[in-house]
């Protein structure tokens, strides 16, 4: 996904090329003197074909191709219609069809639109519901991109979420303040409790050497084990009258507001991920700092020769970093759940946010438009779970394939037999 | 599809539409989860409908599975689990025609001993009354004087078995002065846990190490885990026994039969299916109910194979301390007894 | 013209090397720790170790200790070995490995004193546990060794676990083999390396993305499936056959070390094999050479004729399948069923494992075994009672790792072309 | 063996490396390629060894058509290759590098290394070479490390050898040893390819001389022709072989060094207590064989050393003991040795590179936020000053050739206020008209009044920049020279003879 983000893709465009090459697969790699002669449409139509835009939609659709498989050779129905196959194949057509297209168009309905709901609210709710898993994704995507324009792996998300929702959920419970105050003391405790967290590994990696894949991997195991031990001391985070590892609900004054109403469960999380994006464009390509975090990504030892202090760089990028990821927690207790904090508080996010920053290509738009993505598979895949019994476990297929083939477009290319740019 | 041939799969004639939630173990977890859909979907061919389960993944995922459900248009929704408690509430309070069942919680938020919503029906179980008995089988059962138990993580739900059993084995040491130790328990959350509902090689292991401490009575408190334990007890060529918890292992899976002692019933299947046969006809009531022994919400599985190997007296004397626990002369402590 | 020496090492310069400073700060740190434990919480009664099994030739008594007494004894070593470790380093000489392991063992012996005190630990138990909770991580790390010593990053370890727990499953339980299963998981595990060789070698992506994204991939898949088929077939799909325990006559009868090594499934004698072949042939053999050459340096290789994609390909196969053993032992040695999510990272572990055993197949099992230590350590003294919260035990392997890599390990070099693509014109 | 290559052509997308090139190898003979960077010739041998696969032409042994497929059949018909870049793995052994690709094996695969190490023994005997099959290549200095090249070629029997730039990283002893050695390989009837960019040594041991630019063959020249016309048929105009420059005028003594050591990580000294010091505007040039401490010294006056001892004062301030950071703004321009590994960041833009040793302050970067506007005009002014051929200030330094790389590290260098200029190797690799431009930048810079180092394992580049030589040998001083001392007294101290009259 490039810098400028989705909005680019000429999709009515990409159809028509997209037919056009089916029917002149001839027109293909090895030609490259004809095309540099080519009339100015040949070279439009080039561009296109061997373009990104086309590349992430075709990718999208054999993503969603392998998907349908899973479905089809799963489903009670299809296979029932198979066993009776040969003697009326249209069935299990029939079958296939409606498990495909339910599937499909329940996602959709979860996601974007639902056409089936009675109020206007009701229908344009799953959007809303999209954006709010978007924020977490984002955040903690952000965080995770930018160590690695760094050069570095933070595989710790799930620690630093943790980490950070418990502090704010901490701050939540345990003061008594009026809202102007309380929020953003929890929002910034949060995130700097998380930041030094993530620190660990940076100062490590600095200090001793220590690789910080195996750091962050270790502290996501700590920080659980510390978070589940706060959760069980009434001194600490459990709830008073019970003995389950739980905090008690987040007062009013420390909740994220929402933002189009009670009717709605999207809350000022997405604004939070939306100026965050903002603030790590401006970081990376914009800040000094940042310039300094990408030229020790690149090439520590030309940062180092050019007076970068390479060891403090990893620091900041991994103080930075847990922050947005502490964030994605803050997010979570103070936003999204806001009945108490548990040792489940991450839900995953941690580590669906490395997919995010990779689908992102690990620049904050890109993130920003694949946080959109994964949440709108998030929040269809519940609707497609209810309606339609497929587990959403399929969601998380769908989602790794679109990475891969993203990542790798002459397969996409040599699948659909487009022609490719280096001929 | 109104053209499908008659025969397809779970189609109905009800329009009743009954649903459930399972948390983060999904409905395959050997435990809660399972058995309430299990009971639901008894109940459910019995209505003639077909119910509509949905997993969560992670504590994300329930609010979102409850507001798809209730956009399903769901009758009765059932939810799994102390966890799925605030988002059962929250829901239960904004679609107040929905009728709730809530497995092992209270509903009770603000802890006024009141459920919170009216639409809510929660369902509990004092397990450590069940389990109080079975620790006093092991105490009489071992040869060796040590038995022992481990579980998934430190939750009420979970240690309140660890608890009972611990209770019944001291009991009986108290009562016919034999000296019987309890390995991997120490009360509150001291003791042996695996730290997930998985069945791994940490389950297996935890097992080794109880046998190792010569224990020739176990009892793995948290879903899939027991399976570990099997593994171990084959392992080990000794002679050690199981204890199931929640079903009967000796039905639920034939493999635990050589060596499954007993069972510790919460009975899940059936209060769920009551419940749903009821809401079904329109009787819901949402009154808590707490499954103990007086009622048979929870007990102790028959002995099975085992029953030619515990001491001739044990079955009755089983009776008696039943009889002790229903009418208050045994005391069972636990966060559900009163 | 000779080779000259370029470098010459005269006396009495090194000892300005900070680095050196490193090995005996930790021994300090850890000589605190221990001595910590009692001064703040001192135990009474006897420590017992019971060193004896069942079907041991003979039978060593139990050794009782006073706790106490045996923690100061131990800090007393540990402060020995503190002190020598830095009069090494003032002197200008690295500490011996030795040093460090004498300190290890002394130091957890103390530690474990004073944990047990009072009770009875089953030293045979604890370290034949350790064993047993290694054996997938020490798959898992060969493969990582092998995949990343060719170049290929490898960090789909997680999802090989996964497709050989799940693919041996099904497999034994279909044919009522568990070597079925076992052929099953390598192939399972081949699966994961294929798509892996395609996208990285082939297709040049991002090693680290590949890995991550197969890593989702195989939760998705195997999930997906296991609510869908496995779960509603479960007798005739997941009901898996278990390798039974294979004692090694003679052997297994030697008391400590038998009933530790030899009285272990198929897999953990496959498991000796596979590390000590896979040791010998990386560095003695023709393959190994080639292997470690496209791992090193792919273009010098290339130009020597040796096909470098094909040797990364067939070397990434068979960490695959290696793996893929590793994931074996979840469905057929740990629990008779596959279950969700069930490696619950321990791919990562082994990932961990590789990077700290610095790509080196005897090193990298050692750091396995270590982390199976640590988690059985947990375990044994959970289940005897332990004075410290379960959550801190159950931190402690994790602790441990962290503890090691970053005071013992430091910078370690990776094979100089891993992770990169080879891109011939 | 008789080597014809036929109208090759290879093209990289739309750039043609090598258009129609024809190119004749007898027995016997030692045939020159000369061209300035990018002009295709490591492309052509590329394609000659089956690396790469050309896009038209043909390749003939004996006149007999060959298809190579891979390295692998090349090897097999005869062919051997020291590469531009080393093909040695660092941390394999010389044996096992040698061995590697056609191993003799035992019992399962075993690797018989005895074998290797009497063949490696066996060749260096045959040309009286001193190497250890055992040693770890990595261990072993550039020169030794090209033998192992050669011996690997010479273990697989080759019969024509291709030689690409092998002395750019050899000393004056060691160039001669290797044209001694290229003698003899002739003699015994191997056909040679010899690609350099020192016209001294094409004229000393060429039969015959091809010169490549842009891709094609522009022509043949005679092995008796001047160097300034063989430089001129490279570049294609007049070049200034030697650069003009007025004496010193030596100022104030600028830098001060002394009693400096240098230690690495593992406690071993690569510079061992040395000093001596630089006026305003002198160059002092660093000889020496690679290795040598040359490499350290350059950190240490950066900071960039772990451990230093002694003193390096600059305008009377300390240097030891700063972070690189501290050191680069007390005034000091850096060029290292490798301008791919410490002197560049390949992935990013001209313009980004050109600010790298300047992200904490003015001009580029004011509040902690980068001034783009202000760092695109100075790149643009740069790129016109120093003729770095590139299509724009946004085209990423990694795509550039090596030339243009290195013109790329000295704008950012000089464009600084510098109070010393250390260079290092500051014309490795580049060809006759880059250096020449280079050599001037550094010469204007001494003429401005800085005191500048200069390290070059070139002689040629030594006694062309230097106005006093320090010859350096495992890590210490040998001595500190005027600027004419002989090539010859130049080639005895670097391998550690102090010769007479020099002060050390
Ligand atoms: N793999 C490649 N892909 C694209 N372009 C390439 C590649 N290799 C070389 N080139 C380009 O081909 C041209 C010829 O390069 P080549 O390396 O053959 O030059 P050369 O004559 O060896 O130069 P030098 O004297 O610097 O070694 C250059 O413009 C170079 O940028
Ligand atoms: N795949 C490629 N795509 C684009 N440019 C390339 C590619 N490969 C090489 N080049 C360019 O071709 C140039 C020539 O490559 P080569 O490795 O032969 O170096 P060179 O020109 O000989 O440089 P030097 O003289 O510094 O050794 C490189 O500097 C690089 O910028
Ligand atoms: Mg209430
Ligand atoms: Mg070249």
């Amino acid at each position: 996904m490039s810098e400028k983000g989705p909005e680019n893709e000429p999709a009515e465009t990409t159809k028509v090329t997209d037919d056009d090459v089916v029917e002149d697969p001839q027109d293909s790699a090895a030609d490259t003197d004809r095309v540099a002669e080519a009339s100015r449409w040949h070279v439009a139509l080039r561009e296109i074909t061997t373009g990104n835009a086309l590349v992430a939609v075709l990718s999208v659709f054999l993503a969603m191709f392998f998907g349908s498989l899973m479905i089809l050779f799963t489903d009670a129905d299809v296979r029932y219609g198979m066993s009776y196959f040969f003697a009326r194949p249209s069935d299990t057509f029939i079958y296939a069809w409606e498990a495909i297209s339910g599937a499909y168009v329940s996602l959709w309905r979860g996601a974007v639109f639902n056409d089936l709901g009675s109020t206007f609210h009701q229908q344009i709710k799953p959007i809303t519901e999209t954006l709010k898993f978007a924020a977490p994704l984002t955040l903690a995507g952000l965080g995770i991109g930018l160590t690695f324009r760094a050069g570095l792996f933070n595989i710790g998300g799930r620690g630093q979420m943790l980490l950070g929702g418990a502090a704010a959920a901490f701050v939540a419970v345990k003061l008594d303040l009026p809202m102007i105050v309380h929020l953003p003391l929890a929002i910034l405790v949060g995130a700097l409790v998380a930041a030094l967290w993530g620190g660990i590994a940076g100062l490590l990696k600095a200090l001793t050497g220590a690789h910080e894949v195996i750091v962050t991997i270790m502290l996501n195991y700590v920080g659980y084990y510390l978070v589940f031990y706060a959760l069980t001391r009434k001194s600490l985070l459990q709830a008073p009258n019970s003995g389950n590892p739980k905090s008690s609900p987040m007062p009013e004054s420390a909740i994220l507001p929402d933002l189009l109403g009670p009717k709605f469960n999207l809350h000022a999380g997405f604004l939070l991920a939306v100026l965050a994006t903002f603030l790590v464009w401006w970081i990376l390509n914009r800040s000094a700092l940042g310039y300094r975090f990408r030229a020790v990504g690149e090439n520590p030892a030309a940062a180092k020769a050019a007076g970068i202090n390479v060891g403090l760089a990893y620091f900041s990028a991994f103080l930075i970093s847990g922050a947005l990821v502490g964030l994605a927690g803050v997010n979570q207790v103070l936003g999204s759940v806001t009945d108490g904090a548990t040792s489940g508080l991450d839900a995953g996010i941690g580590f669906d946010a490395i997919t995010v920053a990779l689908l992102g290509r690990s620049r904050p738009f890109g993130i920003l438009a694949a946080g959109i993505l994964f949440g709108a598979f998030k929040s269809g895949g519940f609707f497609m779970q209810a309606s339609e019994s497929i587990p959403v476990d399929i969601v998380l297929v769908i989602q790794s394939l679109i990475v891969l083939f993203l990542a790798a477009p002459p397969l996409v290319k040599a699948i659909f037999r487009l022609p490719s740019k280096e001929a | 599809g109104g053209e499908a041939p008659a025969e397809r799969a779970g189609e109905g004639n009800s329009d009743y539409l009954p649903c459930i939630v399972s948390d983060a173990g999904g409905f395959d977890d050997k435990s809660f989860n399972q058995l309430s859909y299990e009971g639901l979907k008894e109940a459910a061919d019995e209505i003639g409908t077909k119910p509509k389960p949905v997993e969560s993944n992670s504590e994300n995922d329930y609010a979102a599975n409850l507001e798809s459900l209730v956009g399903q248009g769901c009758d009765t929704i059932v939810t799994v689990g102390f966890a799925l408690s605030a988002a059962t509430i929250e829901s239960a309070k904004a679609n107040p025609e929905t009728e709730y069942v809530l497995i092992d919680d209270a509903a009770d938020a603000d802890f006024d001993g009141k459920t919170d919503a009216e639409n809510i029906k929660p369902i509990l179980y004092d397990t450590a009354q069940a389990a109080f008995l079975a620790g006093y089988v092991a105490a009489d059962y071992t040869k060796t004087g040590v038995v022992g138990t481990y579980g998934g993580q430190p939750f009420p739900t979970v240690t309140i078995f660890m608890d009972g059993f611990k209770q019944g084995v001291e009991y009986y040491a108290k009562t016919k002065k034999k000296d019987v130790k309890v390995v991997g328990y120490e009360g509150g959350e001291k003791g042996s846990f695996t730290g997930e509902f998985v069945a791994n090689e940490k389950a297996t292991n935890t097992a080794r190490q109880i046998i190792d401490q010569n224990a020739d009575v176990i009892m793995p408190v948290g879903g899939p885990i027991y399976q570990g334990a099997l593994t171990a007890i084959d392992d080990s060529g000794k002679d050690v026994a199981l204890i199931g918890v929640d079903a009967d292992f000796y039905e639920t899976d034939p493999k635990t039969q050589d060596v499954v002692l007993t069972s510790v019933l919460k009975n899940m299947k059936t209060s769920t299916n009551d419940v749903i046969i009821a809401a079904s006809e329109g009787d819901f009531d949402a009154t808590p109910y707490v499954g103990t022994l007086e009622n048979d919400g929870v007990g102790l599985a028959p002995f099975h194979n085992f029953e030619s190997k515990v001491s001739e007296t044990l079955p009755d004397e089983i009776e008696e301390v039943t009889a002790g626990i229903k009418d208050g002369s045994i005391k069972v402590n636990s966060y559900l007894a009163k | 013209m000779s080779a000259v020496a370029t470098t010459v090492k005269p006396e009495g310069v090194a000892e300005r090397v900070p680095g050196l400073w490193k090995t005996p700060s930790v021994l300090g740190v850890f000589t605190v720790l221990v001595a910590l434990l009692v001064l703040i919480s001192p135990r009474s009664g006897d420590s017992t170790f019971r060193w004896s099994r069942q079907g041991d030739w003979f039978s060593i008594p139990d050794v009782s200790l006073p706790a106490n007494a045996v923690v100061w004894a131990a800090v007393l070593v540990c402060l020995l070995c503190t002190a020598y470790a830095a009069w090494n380093a003032y002197a200008g000489r690295k500490s011996p490995l030795l040093l460090v392991a004498v300190f290890a063992v002394v130091a957890v012996a103390g530690f474990l004193a004073w944990a047990v005190a009072g009770k009875t630990l089953p030293v045979v138990g604890l370290l034949a546990g350790s064993l047993a909770l290694a054996v997938p991580l020490v798959f898992g790390a060969l493969g990582g060794v092998l995949g990343e010593r060719a170049g290929v990053v490898n960090i789909a370890i997680d999802g090989q676990l996964l497709f050989g727990a799940f693919g041996a499953a099904i497999a034994a339980s279909l044919t009522g083999s568990p070597w079925a299963g076992l052929v099953a998981a390598m192939v399972a595990g081949m699966l994961v390396a294929l798509l892996l060789g395609l996208f990285a070698i082939t297709y040049w992506v991002e090693q680290v993305i590949v890995g991550v994204v197969l890593n989702v991939l195989v939760i998705g898949f195997t999930s997906f499936m296991f609510s869908q088929v496995l779960s509603e077939n479960a007798a005739a799909l997941n009901n898996p056959p278990h390798f039974p325990r294979w004692e090694i006559p003679l052997l297994s009868g030697i008391p400590v070390v038998g009933p530790i090594f030899f009285r272990q499934t198929v897999l953990v004698y496959l498991m000796y094999v596979a590390v000590f072949l896979i040791a010998w042939a990386l560095y003695r053999s023709k393959w190994g050479l080639r292997v470690r050459a496209v791992g090193e340096h792919p273009k010098a290789a290339d130009t020597v004729g040796i096909n470098v994609i094909a040797t990364r390909y067939r070397t990434v196969l068979l960490a695959g399948a290696i793996a893929g053993i590793g994931g074996a032992t979840y469905t057929l040695v740990s629990v008779p069923s596959f279950g969700r999510e069930m490696t619950g990272g321990a791919g990562y572990i082994a990932l961990a494992a590789v990077i700290f055993g610095k790509w080196d197949p005897i090193k990298a099992t050692l750091a396995a075994l270590l982390f199976g230590f640590a988690s059985n350590v947990e375990s044994v003294l959970s289940v005897i009672g332990s004075p410290v919260p379960s959550q801190f035990m159950l931190m402690l392997p994790y602790v441990v790792t962290i503890f090691a890599v970053a005071g013992l390990v430091g910078h370690s070099r990776a094979p100089a072309a891993d992770g990169k693509p080879y891109r011939k014109s | 063996m008789r080597l014809a290559l036929r109208d090759i052509t290879k093209r990289f997308g739309s750039l043609v490396a090598n258009d129609h090139i024809s190119l004749t190898v007898e027995p016997g003979e030692i045939h020159c390629l000369l061209g300035e960077n990018g002009a295709g010739k490591s492309t052509l041998m590329n394609v000659l060894y089956g690396l790469y696969q050309a896009d038209e032409g043909e390749i003939l042994i004996d006149d007999e058509p060959q298809r190579f497929k891979g390295p692998g059949d090349a090897m097999a018909a005869g062919i051997g290759m020291v590469h531009q870049h080393f093909m040695l793995i660092p941390v394999f052994t010389v044996a096992e590098n040698v061995m590697l690709g056609h191993e003799a094996t035992g019992f399962a695969g075993k690797l018989d290394l005895d074998a290797a190490r009497k063949q490696v023994r066996e060749i260096s005997e045959r040309f009286g070479f001193h190497v250890d099959p055992d040693a770890l290549v990595e261990d072993l200095p550039v020169g030794v490390q090209q033998r192992v090249e050669i011996i690997k070629a010479l273990s697989r029997d080759a019969e024509v050898l291709v030689f690409d730039e092998p002395t750019a990283v050899l000393t004056p002893q060691e160039t001669d040893e290797l044209m001694a050695i290229m003698r003899q390989l002739k003699e015994s009837g191997t056909g040679i390819v010899f690609i350099t960019h020192k016209l001294r040594e094409v004229r000393e041991v060429a039969d015959r001389i091809t010169v490549i630019r842009r891709g094609t063959v522009v022509g043949e020249a005679s092995p008796e022709a001047s160097n300034a016309e063989l430089a001129a048929l490279m570049v294609g105009r007049p070049v200034e072989l030697k650069v003009q420059k007025s004496p010193a005028e030596p100022g104030e003594r600028a830098l001060v060094v002394s009693d400096l050591t240098v230690a690495d990580e593992d406690g071993q000294v690569h510079v061992d207590d040395i000093s001596f010091h630089i006026d305003a505007g002198e160059i002092l040039a660093v000889a020496g064989v690679q290795g040598n401490g040359q490499t350290e010294l350059t950190e240490a006056m950066v900071g960039l050393a772990p451990h230093v001892e002694g003193s390096i004062k600059l305008d009377g301030r300390e240097i030891v003991g700063r972070s690189v950071r501290k050191a680069l703004e007390a005034g000091i321009g850096f060029i290292p040795e490798d301008r791919q590994i410490e002197g560049l960041v390949g992935n990013f833009t001209i313009a980004e590179n050109l600010m790298l040793n300047r992200s904490y302050d003015k001009p580029f970067v004011t509040g902690g936020s980068l001034n783009l506007k202000k760092l695109d005009t100075f790149a643009k002014e740069k790129l016109a000053e120093y003729d770095v051929r590139a299509p724009g200030v946004s085209t990423l330094a990694g795509q550039l050739s090596g030339g243009n790389q290195q013109k790329v590290v000295v704008a950012r260098e000089l464009s600084r206020d510098l109070r010393l200029l250390v260079a290092s190797q500051p014309t490795r690799g580049v060809d006759v008209g880059s250096i020449e431009f280079i050599h001037k930048q550094i010469v204007a810079a001494r003429d401005a009044g800085v005191p500048v180092l200069v390290v070059s394992s070139e002689l040629d580049e030594i006694s062309a920049l230097a106005d006093r030589i320090m010859v350096l040998y495992r890590g210490r001083v040998v001595g500190i020279v005027p600027a004419d001392t002989s090539r010859d007294t130049l080639g005895l101290m670097m391998a550690g003879e102090t010769p007479e009259g020099s002060q050390a």
